[in-house]
């Protein structure tokens, strides 16, 4: 629908000078067909498209096959593979201790929804930049195949038996959390993905991408809503997404002028959304709640970008953050000098 | 009574003269939350204007509103410090009348709210009766504000019974209330008229007395936790991120203020960034993840929030991540006494985590210490990339105590191996031991030079950091980090050690009951027995501490838990040395007393009973 | 090679008629989640099912698909179990065929994948090429089960080899499947055509034979997780909560099999649940929970588990609730090495939570003991009203054992002091110590007599369980709970301890390194050293414990960690014997082998290194 | 508006035979004002009126406050007093051990918001019979008035400076966790509690009160929205609620027949609910969360039952508990038999 952008191909050099191999990691352990991988790969084509410099980024993770996935992608950044459920603490720490770095975290359902879900929600509250990706499969992978928090109500596995909880909506969490980017992908649908990642590295606070990415090991019949068949037969885009990055025109190709809304990003890119079963609106996170939970009665996977408001101050923002890193900060800055320190001295 | 003890009724005799001139010990019992606060820390800080050595510990409830509070002031010309039983008691809580009463010594003070009822007579004591209800008759100010300001009747009453200069109380309240007047000259109406009525209706018919001398000249009054907060200042913290806990908090109040003051936000913002994490689980994930990044990064927390750090505590250690957590104790297991000290968290907080991990503990005996180890514990822990406890206690860190003017840091910040843009070599390795000692080079994200990346984490990992379940990779790497341990201890604080010639007994001992440590030698000398001493300042031990332990015939480890837990730590490290480790380990929540110490000493020194009791005394 | 050791060449000598029948040691490589798992248990049972002592362990990767898997097999007519290098090697996974092919020892077997390339050539070595693609090229199944079908080729062809007839794989495979027909009938003639290729093809011209004996009657084969699992349910566990963590999760997996076969489900429901917490955390709360509320409760984790309960451990210790903690350990600090075996946790878990607490801890060491403590610990924390916990690990807890059928519990179970109805006195106080032994009665919620109600709390409180910051009511609590703990003294399990007469020597253990303990021993006797053996089965140490260690000139405290825990612990607990308590501590992920121990203990024995290497090769 | 349920008064015995004052605790140490202790008195009431058995309650709490206070009330009833933010998991211990008890647990909004968000969601997943009483203040009371996770955005007190982040909403959490009973009160609206309270106390799984309790220490200024000044001011029910036991007939008085809905309890008592300001619909979710979202908008505290559904299954349910508490169960159904453990035995 937009114009693409120019895309870079894999061995031409990108804006910053690098060739998509330049942002690729060590070769994947995961099982063949993970969905993980799948989402993976559209990490490094992005970053790669992007131009993003690999410093500026950082790969955090907690503990899981999907939490392993930084490993196998953007070799030349930092990362650090946490606890398990303990990431957003670890993220937290490190953008403070950095606030011009990016962080692009990967975490699953049972690493965010279940053992993590108390500090995913307090994240969220607090708004780093960041970019927190959800592979999202309904069970745990790594201890293999016990029902995570997301799982179905009525899910049934052969290892894990039924559920009989009702799933955690991390879409929904994020929303009541106060968070002003939630997406929902999907592993198979790769351009869709694209997208919304892309657009969730300019947003300037954090951004969450719960992303349907089935383990075949475990969980990937198809009656089960975190599998590929499930998936392809009942994924409901809200609409078709085009990111344009900044000093681009939007061009709509495909639908009417009228039927896409424009949604500003804080670094000057834009998403065109152009509308597909209704004219959904991000603004409105009652709106988006209510959409979220009738997809759930009626079985939808539903995609695209969910909710959105790029007000809210980053942290840094609201812990006044001056300009140079903590973390770059010298001596001189931070041992306050001697007369300072008597003057304290004196009052006591 | 639970925090009394009257013990040591002797204590309360009168010199030769008659007179007991700066030296006394004098309990204030009050409700908590009902302001008594202002009122003890004036009369503190008036009895250190004077020049006289003074200390003042506050024993409170673990509530807002209602329950007993004793504030404990103990004078003293010599500068002894240690809790001590009351010799003077003002008793103004209706509730713990009796006991406090009860308490008072033969030939002791006793001062009391003349509106409280039923109070048991004493005629072995000197018993003044303060009419709080007449003084404040005429008081004009709200009902809650009035029974904030009854407080002062005592503070008026006893600086006339002391000799304390009503000018020199003043100065004291403007210091107490940051020198905001409105404030003094509300509250020292009510001090006048007290010191009025008792000068005017008062006859002095007790001992104590202060008279002015020059001994606090260059001192400073502060508590162990702003100490410890001014330290990380001037050790250049950039992030603290915490979660409240008693007796931690008072430590993050006084670091926001410290930086708000000595590095105050600039145009574009602050260097600095204080958050309250939603639980100490965060609070130390929060720290990793900045000393990750390449800050200086602390929390604070006390026992529970410890408990909760363990598994991060094991990551950072193994990850090499530098951080600070300050655990300012109380008592525990589990939730324990919350407003009562401690020492009771060594053993756990020295080997946090499963596994096998060892952290260095830095052990302050002093508010001194604790503003000194507030800014070495970011040198240590940068340099040995390592998480660094520094075990403060309650008693240490919310009461208020005598220090020497502290001395600004006599080198500058040692941020350890990091390596930055060229300086990192082609074939940089996370891991890898390039100078023998165990400590490699570290860089940071956000570094252009991007031969520097490396991807941190908790599994097992090989020199350049990439997971590995190699059976090799895994023991070249914990011999690394025992090559590690090895510098730690000769990197960390070494013991203050007193050798005494000829001396058979070694008594170890650390933290804040060096106080009645101290004193107890004073006087055990004056009975002629005499012992070395040593307070540890940091675990693992080093070269002067092993040496001290294997030299003496006998040892004794004094410490304020149940469990022996210092003793446990030195036997496991020494096992050579450990069977003439004696213990002597107590824990009640109440600071020891001088007395204690002396009497738990005594059977080490072959003292009888009768001998030490009568230079207890004295 | 990460996990296969070549260090004992001369262990695959032939006995002097060139045969070796029932002893040999041997390794299959093959790649994790290729479902090598089930021809690797069926050749392991084959060999039982012919009565001969059998072991198997699982090198296994942490990842579900795709890594190097290594399966040791050792079979030895003596009943042998320790790891040891292997003889035989079975060469299927491409990615270590190096390591794999240079591992076998000269005069050693290698068994291999025919279509694997660049497989180096070994002359001195007898070497099975099995033409897998070939074999597998007339099997009809999917790709998927193609692969997995592929590893019945080496067990048919090993089968042959080592002498298993083909309706003993059989019966073994019958096994595995839980009987299941059709599973055996899509298995079974790939390991017959490749028994029958190897029949027709092959010349037998290694020395290693299996041959019928009758040492495996009344035994079992079993996992030390399937027999705590079967402990558990026989002790009556009516709620486990737990949180998924390798070695653990088969634990519970199990626990839930066996409860669904012998408590199964009335018509009315359960008298059981099983609850997957969100984490560790809420995993002990539960257990504490249910545990307060009078039911049986247990969790079942591992180290970063063990991390996550420490402040409820301290809850636990100071309410006095009675809990089963079972801690299959793995390599730690940290996530550390998921998939890899320790005994890294003893001294974090035995003093668990900030403050002064101990815990009780178990230490099984044979799979039998896994199901013995299995139930007996809820006996003991039941009676002592306290966490108990179990040290098991991952070797024990997750590989394949046997086992004298195990015996059915000897006692009732013991529910320990709790009174329900009118048996509840009319003074009823909750941590009054009626008996004097430190362990006092507790009620539950739900009965109708009121006069049992009482709050519990981890806050201090005095003996009617009401809040107290009184220093004489937390000092008599901490009196009590000391004498508790002399009680348990004497109520946890006795060690095993065989004494030999005059022996200078005694060497301590725990847990699954008994095996190459016991190994080591008996090749140090051939050689004729002799030493006392105690094999710990609890801590705090009683007793018997406490003799033998008095008593004897010189100790080897051996155990697989890094910091020598054990001997820590004891060090603390027995300063007096400290300094005679000789450490081996060694960990790097593999269960040691009787070689290895041998050659530790030597230089304690006395045995020059020559003398030792000729004996431990026997 | 419904017939005022036959209230014995205090001296005169309920229908189980206990006076008031049996209900009661030890004397309250909180300070004098304190929201929670006007909340703990009506507790003593309702319970007085239900004619709840004390041996059928347990009375759980976490740390703070508000969790001391169980001790204030029920001191025949059985309790534990929990660690900091886990509550939930000993209460569903405790509750699954014996599924009989109804469990009354107290906490606080640092309590479950802060350091407890992970585990009370899970809790209401699982769905417990217990009611979840919330003494919400904004602030830790005990530690002296920090700011909690429900002190909302930009709310300035002396001690914790001004809050830069978005309050925690717990019964927004809860409503989007699926709890079935999500009720917010007013400590300064007495009666409404109670009914609230009694129809927690039928309710067969989780109940949640959120209950506006000020902190007179540390945050009741008249603009801070956790005051009493405020409360007063700002309230908003969203019905006239009244309680109607078991076997008593809804007599509505006051309000049009038509105005009231009636909801059923599970143990056969209802709620008569009387439209105020709308025919507020507690049983749609969304539409509970959007009157939640715009109420915070407009600054209200919107009180009153929130959202209902009273068909979940408890966890017992789920877990399929018998009728026997675990707990209770004696060795006879615990020890497996000798035949069927040697059969289990036999194949190994
Ligand atoms: C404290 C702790 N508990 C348990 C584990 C074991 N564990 C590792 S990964 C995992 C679940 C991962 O599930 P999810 O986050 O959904 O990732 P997936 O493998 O499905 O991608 C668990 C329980 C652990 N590493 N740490
Ligand atoms: C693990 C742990 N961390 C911190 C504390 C200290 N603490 C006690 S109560 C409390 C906050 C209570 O706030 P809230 O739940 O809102 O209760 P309130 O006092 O306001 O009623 C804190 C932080 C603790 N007891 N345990
Ligand atoms: S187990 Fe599942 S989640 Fe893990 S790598 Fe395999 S497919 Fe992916
Ligand atoms: S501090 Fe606040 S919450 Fe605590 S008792 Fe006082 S008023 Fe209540
Ligand atoms: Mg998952
Ligand atoms: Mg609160």
């Amino acid at each position: 629908m937009t114009r693409p952008a120019a895309r870079p191909t894999a061995r031409v050099p990108n804006a910053v000078g690098l060739v998509k191999s330049d942002y690729g990691g060590l070769p994947s352990t995961l099982c063949k067909g993970c969905g993980h991988n799948a989402v993976a790969n559209q990490i490094v084509q992005v970053a790669f498209e992007l131009g993003l410099r690999p410093h500026e980024v950082v790969k955090l993770s907690g503990i899981g096959c999907s939490s392993k996935s930084p490993a196998y992608f953007l070799g030349r950044s930092h990362g650090f593979n946490a606890l398990h459920g303990r990431m957003p603490s670890v993220a937290t720490g490190a953008l403070l201790a950095n606030h011009r770095l990016r962080a692009l975290a990967v975490s699953g359902d049972g690493d965010t929804g279940s053992i993590g879900l108390g500090q995913y929600k307090h994240l969220l509250r607090r708004n780093l930049r960041m970019t927190y990706l959800i592979e999202n499969n309904g069970v745990y992978g790594l201890t293999k195949g016990q029902f995570s928090a997301t799982a179905e109500d009525g899910l049934e596995l052969k290892y894990a038996g039924t559920n009989p909880f009702p799933e955690i909506d991390l879409c929904a969490e994020a929303i009541v959390a106060g968070c002003g980017f939630v997406a929902r992908g999907f592993a198979g649908d790769a351009a869709q993905l694209r997208a919304l990642l892309k657009a969730a590295l300019a947003h300037r606070g954090t951004a969450v991408v719960d992303v349907i990415s089935p383990c075949v090991a475990f969980n990937n019949d198809d009656d089960s809503r975190k599998s590929y068949g499930y998936g392809r037969k009942h994924e409901v885009p809200l609409h078709d997404i085009g990111f344009v990055p900044p000093q681009e025109d939007v061009v709509i190709e495909d639908h009417e002028p009228g039927e896409t809304r424009i949604v500003e990003l804080h670094d000057g890119s834009r998403l065109a959304l152009a509308k597909l079963e209704s004219d959904y609106d991000p603004s409105d996170p009652a709106r988006a709640l209510a959409r979220l939970f009738a997809a759930r009665e009626s079985g939808e996977i539903l995609t695209g970008l969910i909710r959105f408001d790029g007000e809210r101050p980053s942290a840094a923002e609201a812990f006044r953050i001056g300009d140079v890193p903590l973390a770059e900060r010298s001596e001189r800055d931070l041992r306050p000098g001697r007369e300072a320190f008597d003057a304290v001295l004196d009052r006591y | 009574m639970a925090v009394l003890q009257p013990t040591d009724r002797s204590a309360a005799r009168a010199g030769g003269d008659g007179v007991r001139v700066n030296d006394f010990s004098l309990v204030v019992a009050t409700a908590n939350g009902t302001g008594s606060q202002t009122a003890n820390l004036a009369l503190l800080r008036s009895i250190f204007l004077q020049g006289v050595p003074v200390h003042g510990k506050n024993v409170f409830p673990s509530n807002i509103q209602g329950l007993p509070t004793w504030f404990h002031i103990r004078a003293s010309a010599e500068g002894w410090v240690a809790r001590q039983a009351p010799e003077i008691v003002v008793a103004y809580n209706p509730r713990t009348l009796h006991e406090d009463v009860a308490v008072v010594p033969e030939g002791g003070v006793l001062l009391l709210d003349d509106g409280l009822r039923g109070a048991p007579e004493r005629d072995d004591v000197t018993t003044y009766r303060v009419p709080v209800a007449e003084l404040m008759r005429d008081v004009d100010a709200k009902p809650t504000l009035k029974t904030y300001l009854a407080n002062m009747t005592y503070l008026g009453v006893l600086a006339w019974l002391l000799g304390l200069p009503l000018d020199v109380v003043e100065r004291a309240l403007l210091k107490q209330f940051s020198g905001r007047r409105s404030l003094v000259d509300a509250n020292l109406p009510v001090v006048a008229s007290a010191w009025r009525w008792a000068e005017e209706r008062l006859e002095k018919r007790d001992p104590y007395r202060i008279e002015p001398m020059d001994a606090t000249r260059d001192t400073m009054l502060i508590t162990g936790n702003d100490a410890a907060a001014l330290g990380s200042v001037v050790g250049g913290v950039t992030l603290a991120a915490w979660y409240p806990i008693t007796p931690s908090t008072s430590l993050v109040d006084a670091l926001g203020a410290h930086l708000e003051e000595l590095r105050p936000e600039r145009e574009d913002g602050r260097d600095w960034a204080i958050v309250q994490a939603e639980d100490e689980l965060a609070a130390i994930g929060m720290v990793i993840g900045a000393g990750w990044a390449g800050a200086r990064a602390m929390t604070a927390t006390s026992g529970p929030g410890i408990s909760l750090m363990a598994e991060f505590a094991g990551l950072g250690y193994f990850a090499e991540v530098p951080a600070v957590v300050w655990d300012v104790q109380r008592v525990g297991p589990s939730t324990g006494l919350p407003t009562r000290t401690s020492q009771g968290d060594v053993a756990f907080a020295h080997a946090l985590g499963h596994g096998d991990v060892r952290h260095p503990v830095l052990l302050p005996g002093s508010v001194e210490e604790c503003f000194e180890f507030g800014w070495r514990s970011f040198d240590l822990a940068e340099r040995l990339q390592t998480p660094v406890f520094v075990l403060s206690d309650l008693d240490l860190g919310m009461n208020t105590w005598m220090a020497p003017r502290f001395a600004y840091p006599d080198a500058p910040m040692d941020r350890g191996k990091v390596l930055r843009g060229d300086a990192i070599p082609d074939d940089f390795g996370r891991y890898r031991d390039v100078d023998g000692d165990g400590v490699t080079y570290r860089t940071v994200p956000g570094d252009a030079n991007e031969r520097g990346a490396w991807f941190g984490r908790g599994t097992g990992h090989d020199a350049d950091a990439v997971y590995s379940e190699r059976a090799e990779d895994w023991r070249a790497n914990q011999d690394r980090l025992l090559r590690k341990w090895a510098t730690a201890r000769e990197l960390v604080p070494e013991p203050e050690l007193d050798v005494v010639p000829d001396a058979e007994l070694l008594v170890v001992c650390m933290g804040s009951t060096r106080f009645a440590v101290d004193e107890a030698r004073a006087r055990l000398e004056r009975l002629g027995a005499t012992f070395s001493l040593m307070r540890l300042r940091a675990l693992p031990l080093g070269r002067v501490a092993r040496e001290a332990l294997e030299t003496h015939a006998r040892v004794v480890v004094l410490e304020m838990n149940r469990n022996a837990q210092l003793r446990g730590v030195l036997a496991a490290d020494l096992p050579e040395v450990a069977p003439k480790l004696a213990s002597i380990a107590h824990l009640d929540g109440l600071p020891f007393t001088a007395e204690q110490v002396a009497a738990w000493l005594k059977p080490h020194l072959g003292l009888d009973r009768a001998r030490l009791a009568k230079g207890a005394g004295a």
